[in-house]
């Protein structure tokens, strides 16, 4: 009965950590958050060199064999430093290559996404807020044509896992004939997206049925990546109450603020069992599976997305600005809600699944 | 209780009419004029009926009418039921004319206050600085008479319109010795000088509708003060009113809650219009239910004004319940947007550009903190009532920062 | 244009208040609520004298011909001062009788009710939670057969109105044949209900069609009589933080109680004119009568309740018990909430008033 | 991260299951006795083989276990399971006796001890007293030295069990010159004597679970105190724990949501059950969030407490939770339950009786507050999170009022 992180587990969060506060100074973050493309390669062969590229990658494909709750975990601290780029998008691809490929797709992608010299990303969203695989549309087959929306790094990654009718898998790689990708301007400019436009577009079946499974890792990793950053955004809080002056004194003496303070800790704490669970429950309890990532996804994200309101309110005019260092993680835990679809959508398949 | 206006007011309200229909929008001539000349001349015409600028003496460029309520409602509503231009919006009229008013000396209320009033001179505010937000006492730009010119030095910020105003008034601190609140006089300063630099202030949407603006040997003239010398707190403060908007902010709200029925009707969630949705239909009638409260109470707020009666605690708090029902607005309004709640506030079209009004409810979602900071903070608003509404003890803290 | 009380309004309140104030100690009110039957006679005779027997009984019958809006006022003022007894259901009784009555039903009824010799109540309840006209099981005709339940006072009434199937109201007399009540054991001892069980009962059809307009008018009353109750709870807070100390201050020095006393403030002052405006749209704005009475007892009865959990808060451990006053009322808010359909209810019926 | 409890304890688990199977319920002659009797016998054994008492020496009746978390949280799975008696409950066996453990004579804990832990002695405790609250350094009861014995008077409240206990330990000003924290003294005071009067102190649902206690010159002897004069502000903090429930009352929460959700499938809501109607299926799966992640949390506490470790913030958290859990739930099942909302929480029945369930949801509705209040307000709670959780800044009265 041991439910706490394993030294290794401490040690890579603690190793991420490490990197970005060296890497990724806030000024950096900051010039990667306005530039053209949310990507930083430098930053992004770091992390690669870390072995985050293929976290869940079998061994043999060369990547480092585990579960997803070290993926979270990664998550988490990736996000707690802010780290821009295609981490997210790019695990779920080779989450889902190392569920569902055939063997010569693992061969030929797993290698490469692994050490990160390949991007991989998913296309599963539709119009309309659709993310489902059971709601998918877009026909699979020999080729594609139609639009998926919200894809992580559509300009930059390489390859795609693709969400067809029917809750199948396909593969398209960047240079298919017929393939157009478009950025869309979304809010959180650490995590870009876009719309990729199929044109009677080549693809590749992918033999396993993993969209379950991959829908249920993509819960969760959005879970602790707004855990990751509603802790960031109660810090701040926190470190902002012990240094700003007002009448005299800093403004963590004042009563009301120090209670918004223990609500947010509250509201945030307790999360952090929430998805190590979730992902637990992902790697070894399959019947728990679906449900607590569900619960884990609203849960989290829900009240992250009030912790990032909160935290405005916290720093005064200040945290209003686009100066103020909150206005970089309130638009992390705004992606993380609406990804793969907002709170009350998961209460519903959360309610569904206890057959209520 | 009579939620109708009565003879005497309906009498005036199509006398009101009846001049909106003759001169707006322009007919013949005026019809050619810039849409900016036009407004010009239109208020010119109102002032001449009394229904603009009807707090100002008539010297100053006013129509110096009594203060009436009642009327200056009706006048609201049907200049804004004929899109017609109001009093000339902004710091200016709201709150440096009035202060001129009371406090000025003769030559400042001619040199500024028909400009003013008229939108030829526009003005912008220094009074917080970083560092001193709800506590002015703490400002720390300094002002120096230097021979004739004050010489000032300092910083201010959330300075709204700093580059397109002519002058702004500000607190500065001129007596270095005095205690806290006695060290601060009120002046007048021209803006287009090398001394004044203005710098945008970008908020979290991308937008920027706030300034710094920095002082580096700024000057103005000796006599460009208000009030004397250390007195600049209490001039501040001068809050006469003409007439009162009381119902002005819950009118804004209630437009905010039309826009966001109207999302709810025309957004598909959860595969039906976001309207037939019970959680849905559940949260907009709670909200309506602190709409119209707060609706209601106003028509009390403005019952009371127009008897010059005291409306009681529940003036302490329009802000903060106009604060809450923005947010509440912008909360539903992200759940029902779904996808879209990823979007950029400032999306600017392009391909996949969506309808405008989603990315506008994204603004709206980020805006309604701003909204919220923009007076004082909740916190600020809570203590305000609690103190002043309900009779509780003076925060501690504020207390002894002001020496008393 | 005068959204304010007449000066005949406010005495009417001042009125009631002093009257409450001499002859209701609050030692008083609790050996009423404590007692066998929930009513006191001298302050009923008290209280009918001042005219509250029947202010919108048309003068012609012997009452105040006076509108919603003076019974609603009354019903705060009551309210506030913690008046017990059978004021409420009476009131309905007689505005019903009023509004539906035959000419006969109403020499008959009037006047007695008027002078408050006799008393009225109603019956609308059925199992279920059943309160709206248009839910209305059991049948009419000249005789009925089922039970009713919730029924203020049904012990002590003279004469009940009467929902039946289809909509319509039936009245019948306390000594008709085949008539029993039953008390119910209510939360508020102040407001006494019980089960009516009908057994080939004989009644009288009302020729109005009313039954609609009195559901309207018993929400308005209640939402009255919840903002009177969370007025009085707001101040006995209040009151109790400037008078209670705790480490060497008054309580109301504490911020974070400060604060909550504030939000308290601002749930209950504005519905102030949201019950005021409800009960002006009864009198004189028809088209807005029902919506308006939905909303005002859905938002007064729902923050009425939550203030009086705050107020029990407030108050520390003393709040919880029986020998403070905060019990008192916040029952009443209880009743207030639960009688005649809870919030989500009314919340739903305006939104289809609305057309939504 | 291991869920399952691994081969040792799972062995652990074999025979504390294989104890219970032989021993309860009460087999052969053992099943004649009273149920009193049956557990008495069944607490010896079970101490006997270390899964009770295991914090208590075994010269004072325990069984000296040394302290494993996942051993207790064993033995409490297995006995629930087997509805066997635990640990006799209450607050002498949870706080007298650590502390007398800890900080008493060698007498004192021979004559107290044993007795207790096998539920032959019953106590209360009497810290608070009326104005008193979260603010225990102002209490007024007073002790005087008189002879050999110490003569009482005063007033405690909130005393849980008063009136079935045999003996109070409390707190008393005993040093009338000293500063505030420093002049009181822990004393143990035997219940029957005229100079203690109980009075039951009903609370708001009727029921009564407290009671006052008047000490008018009632009597203990002079040794019957713990620690020095003086001490017994310190004493009374001696927070020695052998094992702790970290999940204890997570599971109570889960308890309440599970009556909650049977209550939703068995109402009838707007129609259909109220398991089914979308708000309340919301409203639910919001409040199972917050519930899980509690429960979790009680995992990490229980891992972090079986390594020795500190599991941080999260254990100053666990009280405001489930508070703030048993209050959604008490609402939730108010609006469930409609018109039952009205009724007594005390109804005793009689023929418009509802099931026994609805009145206790309304009890539960009440007693949720109750919590909130028992373990001082969600105030206090929230101060100890922002200030020993956070670092945030001391309150300035506690502190002014400590002396410090």
């Amino acid at each position: 009965m041991n439910f706490d992180l394993t030294e290794e587990q401490q040690l890579l969060q603690n190793a991420i950590a490490q990197l970005l506060q060296n890497e990724l100074p806030v000024t950096r973050l900051r010039e990667i958050f306005e530039s053209e493309t949310g990507h930083d390669e430098a930053l992004w062969k770091n992390l690669v060199e870390m072995g985050l590229g293929g976290l869940v990658i079998p061994e043999e494909y060369g990547g480092a064999g585990m579960e997803l709750l070290d993926l979270a975990l990664a998550s988490e601290t990736l996000s707690y430093g802010g780290a821009p780029g295609p981490f997210f998008g790019h695990s779920l691809a080779a989450l889902a290559v190392s569920l569902a490929g055939s063997d010569a797709q693992k061969q030929r992608w797993l290698p490469q996404l692994a050490t990160g010299d390949a991007i991989g990303s998913f296309a599963f969203a539709e119009a309309g807020s659709v993310w489902q695989p059971e709601d998918w549309v877009m026909a699979g087959g020999d080729t594609l044509t139609g639009t998926k929306l919200n894809v992580p790094y559509s300009e930059l990654a390489d390859v795609f896992v693709v969400g067809v009718a029917g809750g199948g898998l396909v593969l398209v790689e960047r240079e298919a004939s017929g393939l157009e990708s478009h950025p869309i301007d979304g809010v959180d400019r650490a995590r870009r997206i876009g719309a990729l436009i199929f044109e009677a577009t080549p693809c590749e079946s992918m033999p396993g049925a993993a969209a379950d499974r991959v829908r249920d890792a993509a819960l969760v990793l959005l879970a602790a990546d707004a855990f990751g950053a509603g802790t960031r955004l109660a810090d701040m809080c926190v470190e902002y109450a012990k240094t700003r002056e007002q009448f005299g004194v800093t403004i963590g003496h004042f009563q009301a603020l120090k209670h918004q303070l223990a609500n947010m800790a509250i509201d945030i704490e307790p999360s952090r069992a929430l998805y190590w669970y979730a992902a637990h429950a992902f790697d070894h309890i399959q019947g728990e599976s679906a449900r607590s990532a569900a619960i884990a996804k609203a849960h989290i994200t829900d009240n992250v997305m009030q912790i990032a309101r909160d935290s405005v309110e916290a720093h005064g005019g200040i945290g209003f600005t686009w100066e103020c260092d909150v206005q970089l993680w309130f638009k992390r835990a705004m992606f993380d809600r609406a990804f793969f679809g907002v709170p009350s959508l998961h209460r519903e398949r959360q309610a569904q699944l206890a057959g209520w | 209780m009579d939620l109708s206006y009565g003879e005497e007011y309906e009498q005036f309200r199509t006398e009101v009419r009846a001049f909106l229909k003759d001169v707006w929008p322009p007919k013949g001539d005026e019809a050619e004029l810039s849409k900016e000349d036009g407004a010009r001349r239109f208020r010119v015409r109102a002032t001449e009926k009394g229904y603009l600028s009807r707090g100002i003496p008539r010297k100053y460029g006013g129509s110096e009418q009594p203060s009436d309520e009642i009327r200056a409602n009706i006048i609201r509503e049907e200049f804004s039921r004929a899109h017609a231009p109001m009093d000339v919006k902004g710091i200016g009229t709201a709150m440096l004319v009035p202060t001129l008013l009371e406090k000025g000396e003769e030559w400042q209320k001619e040199k500024f206050v028909e400009k003013t009033v008229h939108g030829e001179l526009h003005w912008c505010q220094g009074y917080s600085e970083p560092g001193s937000g709800s506590d002015l006492a703490s400002l720390k730009t300094k002002g120096e008479l230097v021979g004739d010119e004050w010489v000032l030095n300092g910083q201010k910020i959330w300075t709204t319109n700093a580059h397109t105003a002519d002058w702004m008034f500000c607190l500065c601190r001129t007596e270095p010795g005095a205690s806290k609140h006695a060290g601060i006089s009120y002046l007048l300063v021209p803006m287009d000088q090398p001394g004044i630099e203005v710098r945008p202030l970008p908020q979290m949407t991308g937008g920027a509708d706030f300034n710094e603006v920095f002082l580096t040997d700024a000057r103005t003239p000796a006599d460009h003060i208000v009030g004397k010398r250390g007195e600049g707190w209490q001039v501040s403060r001068s809050t006469l009113k003409h007439e009162r908007n009381s119902i002005g902010s819950a009118a804004q709200s209630a437009l905010m809650f039309q826009g966001l029925v109207h999302l709810a009707k025309t957004t598909e969630y959860d595969g039906r219009p976001g309207i037939e949705d019970p959680v849905i239909r559940q949260r907009l009638a709670r909200l309506e239910g602190t709409l119209k409260a707060h609706e209601y109470s106003g028509l009390r707020q403005l019952t009371a004004n127009a008897k010059g009666e005291n409306p009681g605690i529940i003036q302490t708090m329009s802000k903060l319940i106009a604060t809450n029902i923005g947010s509440e607005v912008a909360k539903i309004a992200l759940d029902l947007i779904g996808d879209d709640g990823m979007m950029d506030p400032l999306e600017s079209g392009g391909m996949m550009a969506r309808p405008g009004s989603q990315s506008s409810w994204i603004n709206q979602y980020m805006f309604s903190l701003g909204i919220a900071v923009a007076g004082g903070t909740a916190n600020i608003q809570r203590n305000v009532i609690a103190e002043r509404g309900l009779g509780l003890p003076r925060d501690i803290y504020a207390e002894r920062s002001s020496g008393k």
